[in-house]
């Protein structure tokens, strides 16, 4: 019995942290935050030559093959890093889509490309969660009309993946008819955009109506990849807050000699650790439990949202006014924990899909 | 991510399961609430054929009265995960058993071990615990509680407080200056003194829950022989501290927050306001929700401190946290049932109309958990210094005269 | 321009408390919750001598016509002290009910009874606000068959206020049909009981469905009344704790040494005193200020029922096993704040009730 | 309880609001943000109207430039009330005049009240504040910036930083280390610095929400005349508590909560989720209304802290918890207006489909609010100590050779 890492996933882990600490120091995100794209090619090429971007990707596709547990341990450690680069998009939810909903020559054509980083894509799924601007696709044959609201990555990608209920289509990003727009979130790691679209062009994942399944299994993945992001983050701000206070010296003392800091500091690593068994759990069950999967991928959203949420606020009060500014760049990991708890769900919403796969709620977003 | 233990482990569940349906069919699991009672005869016998088994007192070498097995962290969760699972009658669980037994393997003479081992596991010799006295809580070892050697004696006096058990005690391990000029934790000896000597006086202690399962302990010039003493004299805080460890390991099972969530669920899709199911009411099932999430998330971190353990692996901060997280959670567990319940919930000792479980009972017992065994604020000083590594507090000393350093 | 109690209301506070200092000492609440009926005659009939029982009863119906501020300054004092009676049954609740839905002859003959106490009642609201075991109470003509529960102070009184969706009646307690049932709850300072009734024979307070309005205002005034007793009580916690800082020592330093104590008692502080201003605020619209009578009362019951228990929880613990056991007797104080939060609704239901007064919500209670 | 100011009062209202309405009307409030500008001339003039009038400055003595009028705190509310509720654009409000006018009217020398006061109450004279230091936060008296005197000057070294306004101010009150000697509350001094004195650098202070309102000032070797010092040599730190107090009074207001909660209501009758009105949704709902309750208790509180100021009664503890308990209620706010708006909640900087509001902008600026003036744990100490009277923390020392008692 082992509840934890393999040793080929601490080696996945450490590799990776090591490229970033070498080549992703706070000014080089500071950089890419300045970018009106924040995406940053050159760390994305490296990263591909890590080879993470196959991990979900089965072998017979080009992929790796491996486990939702890989790619936490990869989301952690880019959330940690902040890493101005899209992993979410390209590596978890846009090979899972095709790889769930698409049809077999979709998938030989597609996961290779994206296995090598040859194809990039955004995908959009915030309007089949919780739509907020009323959205709508309308598909006719192989042209689609309408809009959608915050894809990740789209910007930069060669195609976008767009989410209807019950369907999965793809548009090429440069086709007649597809109208990108920048939306600016708070957050400057990461690329946000909306679409309009024209009787554009588009390539249906499977049949109209057929992805309910692979929708549902699209979220728990992001669930499980977005908690994992803002667990790294809240991990590196705590270790921030920790080192800082025993630097930081007023009254003659070092803060962290204050009880009420060291006890901030005991609440933080109290409601952060279990975070990680969390997580941990829901990658396992995501592959293995098929019957947990969606609670503990709720819960692990939900309960991690909350918790880097006080740790980042905890530590960015306990850092005083230097908290407050760009000189540490405390805030990129804050925002970072913002955006993520926002995304595809807060807690309230994620609480109560909980509830729903208990059967404590209607499937209704009423009860939210 | 390796979830199951093995096959070699297989069969041992196998054999567990079995001795459940069958032996643990004749027997009927008593609903003894904590420290009530001494162990009856049916629990007593019962307690016998679990350690022939194995089932219980299994690590404890067989000349002491035990099974004579290895230790094996994976056979012990599977037996209390089968004897949870069908319902069968546990061994005797007490402060003797769980704490003196192991502190005398650890640093009792062979004399001691012999003599008290035995019937201590047995259910037969019954424990009370001297530790906290009324102005020594937090700072333990601050005990004033004096043992001052006369002859082949200690002649003891002093006042003890939270002595469970010992309205019906046959024997206390207790903690006594006998060293004063020491500083304090090196002025302290570990004893264990026979409860029917003269001169100790035992008052029931009457709690928030209206239950008196503590007492308080006066002790007026009792003796207890020089060879009574565990460790050397001026070594008990040592001792204790063995005694401690073993303590900390009872408190946080965070397999009780998973039955009260069940429990507070079942609770909410039964009770109804004017009609309506309280689990149709989003206000409270988002409180419901809230606290499993964090019940999940203790879960699965009590089975990362298992495998961590089973493996060999080194335990920084993870293990120092699960006291302060589980006990404050089980009392949010507890205070939901009672909001959901409204003025019903308020209802207590078998009143008309209280709901099935005793919710208000174990929302007040609650802070036993939260208390008992070293406060928030003690907990929160143990991670942040041990388990963080930030400096320890100041040693100083506070009087009329202001402050001073006691000791750099 | 003065926002506070006037010299009056101060007095009356002074005096109430001297008093209860001297005739009340916690031995005496001891030895009325070792009681099978916990009311305390000899504190009931001292209280008499103080007159607080006609407060709210105008003057030409014997009583002091006062105003609901005055009378919180009593309800506030009677929680600090923890007192073994019902004010609020025999002194807010019956009067107000009686003198808003009584017809005139009923306030002749009852409100100076009431004002002089040669008769007591209990009073019985929960079943209108959050009915939990389907009681009824069916009139007809005089007679009324059905039951009640969580009657305050039913069981020493002459007679029983019931209420009914509208309607408000009164019934003897020793009328034939009418059979009491002790309710106990953790609370040993205070009396409830249930009723269930046979064609018993009834009074009704005005006309049956004529009550509505009369039950709304009731509830407002049980809001304030009930929100008044929890932060004496609190202030009562709060003071021993702060108290006991400074007395117990342990390493060598009064605990209120140590800065994490030190802030807990800051935070207990900062919650609780700006709840008196809200208090005093909500007394004074119950008289003054009808459009915002009722949303204050439903934020003063829930707020202070919050910050109550806050306290109550922070007490009981930094006073460390002595918290937790019968010696120092603070669990009369918790329990007294844990049935005054639930009592007539808890802090969820309260705040429903605010929102419907803001018209945030809907009037029922499937939202709470 | 007794909620009229009275009839003398209500004319002085009508007056006030007969202004608003004439005089009022013919300006434009300009949309300035917070410390970002000089004030332009428009300002300039309508200040000199308003302190004709009456309506700032109110109490500053006429032979200093200001009204001359008695200190009335129910006329500065009426005034406060009226200039909002009508929209009147209200006088200029710096640090200048809320902090240095009132410092110097307390402890000024006549000459510097003369030549000072005026031109900063008009809004031609901007003052940036020197107090804190990259190493001196919290413990804002181990301030190192140097001053030493040559000649007729201080000859000042160092390095301030969240120097507001410093990138366009004429002066800047400045504090500063003149006597190394002494103890560190007795060694500093409070000295009027020219921002035009060659030396100085100002570099902007970029914060989390991109804005760039403070700055910091590098200081090397910048002579300020002797002259230039308010108070006495050593006393600095006395004088800067006299500004610190009007500080203090900046933060915390009530009235701002209840602007928020009224905002986050609007927003959740506005924002649909699928269709469905956050309004409608019990879990948002409840959320709003607890921090209502929170929010109409500090809002009656001020009442009362007003009215003892009315009535000079004494005020204890209740005055010194206003920023802790205003300042998270605050953040609270704005992070549910986010919540509520999901995703839609993190755009920024005008991006299309952001709310109208800018919430993220007010939840990341809601920190200033809970940091700056003393964060949080600086409160509690005060509350703790100053309003319960418990005891100081001990004045130690930690270092490589442990702690060491500094003061007893």
């Amino acid at each position: 019995m082992r509840f934890g890492l393999s040793e080929e996933q601490t080696m996945l882990s450490d590799m990776l942290n090591k490229y970033l600490v070498a080549n992703l120091p706070l000014d080089v995100v500071r950089a890419s935050s300045e970018q009106t794209l924040h995406h940053n090619q050159e760390i994305w090429s490296g990263l591909l030559d890590q080879g993470i971007h196959s991990i979900l990707i089965p072998e017979d596709y080009g992929g790796a093959g491996l486990s939702m547990l890989h790619s936490e341990v990869v989301s952690e450690t880019l959330g940690k890093h902040i890493v101005p680069v899209s992993y979410l998009s390209n590596a978890v939810l846009s090979p899972l889509a095709i790889l769930y909903a698409g049809s077999e020559s979709q998938k030989e054509q597609l996961l290779p490309e994206l296995a090598s980083g040859s194809t990039s894509f955004g995908i959009a799924l915030t309007d089949v969660v919780a739509n907020r601007e009323n959205t709508k696709l309308e598909i006719n044959g192989n042209k689609v009309s309408g809009s959608a609201t915050f894809i990740m990555a789209g910007e930069n990608a060669d195609k976008l993946i767009l989410a209807a209920p019950g369907t999965l289509l793809i548009v090429d990003t440069k086709a007649a008819g597809v109208t990108m727009e920048r939306l600016n979130t708070v957050d400057k790691t990461r690329d946000f955009s909306a679409v309009t679209l024209k009787d554009a062009p588009c390539e249906l994942l499977g049949e109209i109506g057929s992805a309910d399944d692979a929708i549902e299994k699209l979220l728990n993945a992001a669930r499980i990849s977005i908690a994992a992001d803002s667990l790294g983050a809240a991990d590196a701000m705590f270790n921030q807050a920790l080192a800082y206070s025993r630097e930081r010296f007023q009254f003659d003392r070092p803060i962290g000699s204050f009880q009420s800091i060291k006890h901030i500091l005991a609440e933080m690593i109290t409601d952060l650790e279990p975070c990680r068994s969390l997580l941990w759990y829901a990658a396992y069950a995501y592959d293995e439990v098929e019957d947990e999967a969606k609670l503990v991928a709720c819960h692990a959203k939900a309960h991690i949202s909350e918790m880097a949420k006080h740790v980042g606020r905890a530590t960015t009060e306990l850092h005083g006014g230097m908290g407050f500014t760009d000189l540490l760049g405390l805030h990129f990991w804050f925002k970072r924990i913002e955006v993520n708890r926002q995304l595809l769900g807060g807690p309230e919403l994620q609480r109560h899909n909980a509830a729903v796969a208990q059967g404590w709620a209607p499937n209704a977003i009423t009860a939210a | 991510m390796e979830l199951n233990y093995g096959p070699e482990y297989d069969d041992f569940r196998a054999e567990v399961r079995h001795f459940c349906e069958t032996e643990g069919k004749k027997t009927k699991s008593g609903a003894l609430r904590m420290g009530e009672n001494r162990p009856s005869q049916a629990a007593i016998d019962w307690q016998g054929q679990l350690i022939e088994a194995g089932y219980t007192a299994r690590t404890i070498p067989k000349e002491y009265g035990g099974y004579g097995g290895t230790a094996d962290i994976v056979k012990s969760l599977i037996i209390q995960e089968e004897f949870v699972a069908s319902g069968t009658r546990s061994g005797i669980q007490n402060q003797g058993i769980s704490m003196l037994v192991p502190t005398l393997l650890e640093v009792g003479t062979e004399e001691q071990k012999l003599k008290y081992i035995k019937p201590t596991i047995n259910g037969e010799m019954i424990w009370a615990q001297g530790y906290s006295e009324p102005g020594s809580g937090s700072d333990l070892a601050s005990l004033k509680t004096k043992g001052v050697v006369e002859g082949d004696n200690f002649v003891i006096n002093g006042q003890k407080i939270w002595t469970s058990s010992a309205q019906y005690a046959d024997m206390c391990f207790i903690l006594v200056r006998t060293e004063p000029e020491a500083p304090k934790h090196h002025g302290i000896s570990y004893l264990l003194m026979d409860m029917k000597t003269t001169g100790i006086d035992i008052k029931p202690l009457v709690t928030m829950t209206g239950d008196a399962f503590f007492n308080e302990m006066f002790i007026s010039d009792v003796k207890v022989p020089v060879t009574s003493i565990v460790g050397q004299r001026g070594e008990g805080w040592r001792v204790a501290n063995v005694t401690l460890k073993y303590e900390r390991g009872m408190i946080g099972n965070p397999g009780m927050s998973a039955m009260g969530i069940r429990g507070v669920a079942d609770l909410m899709e039964e009770e109804t306001i004017s009609g309506i199911r309280a689990m149709d009411m989003p206000v409270y099932r988002d409180r419901l929700l809230k606290l499993q999430g964090r019940s999940l998330a203790n879960k699965y971190h009590g089975l990362r401190l298992l495998s961590n353990e089973i493996n060999k692996e080194g335990m920084g901060v993870e293990g120092l946290i699960v006291k302060l997280s589980a006990t404050y959670l089980s009392h949010e567990i507890y205070s939901l049932a009672v909001d959901v319940m409204g003025e019903f919930g308020t209802l207590y000792d078998g009143s008309a109309y209280q709901r099935q479980k005793d919710w208000m009972r174990q929302y007040l017992g609650s802070f036993m958990g939260i208390i008992g065994g070293g406060t928030s604020q003690i907990q929160k000083n143990v991670i942040s210094e041990r388990g963080l590594g930030l400096p320890r507090e100041p040693l100083v000393k506070l009087d009329q005269n202001g402050w001073e350093l006691i000791k750099k």
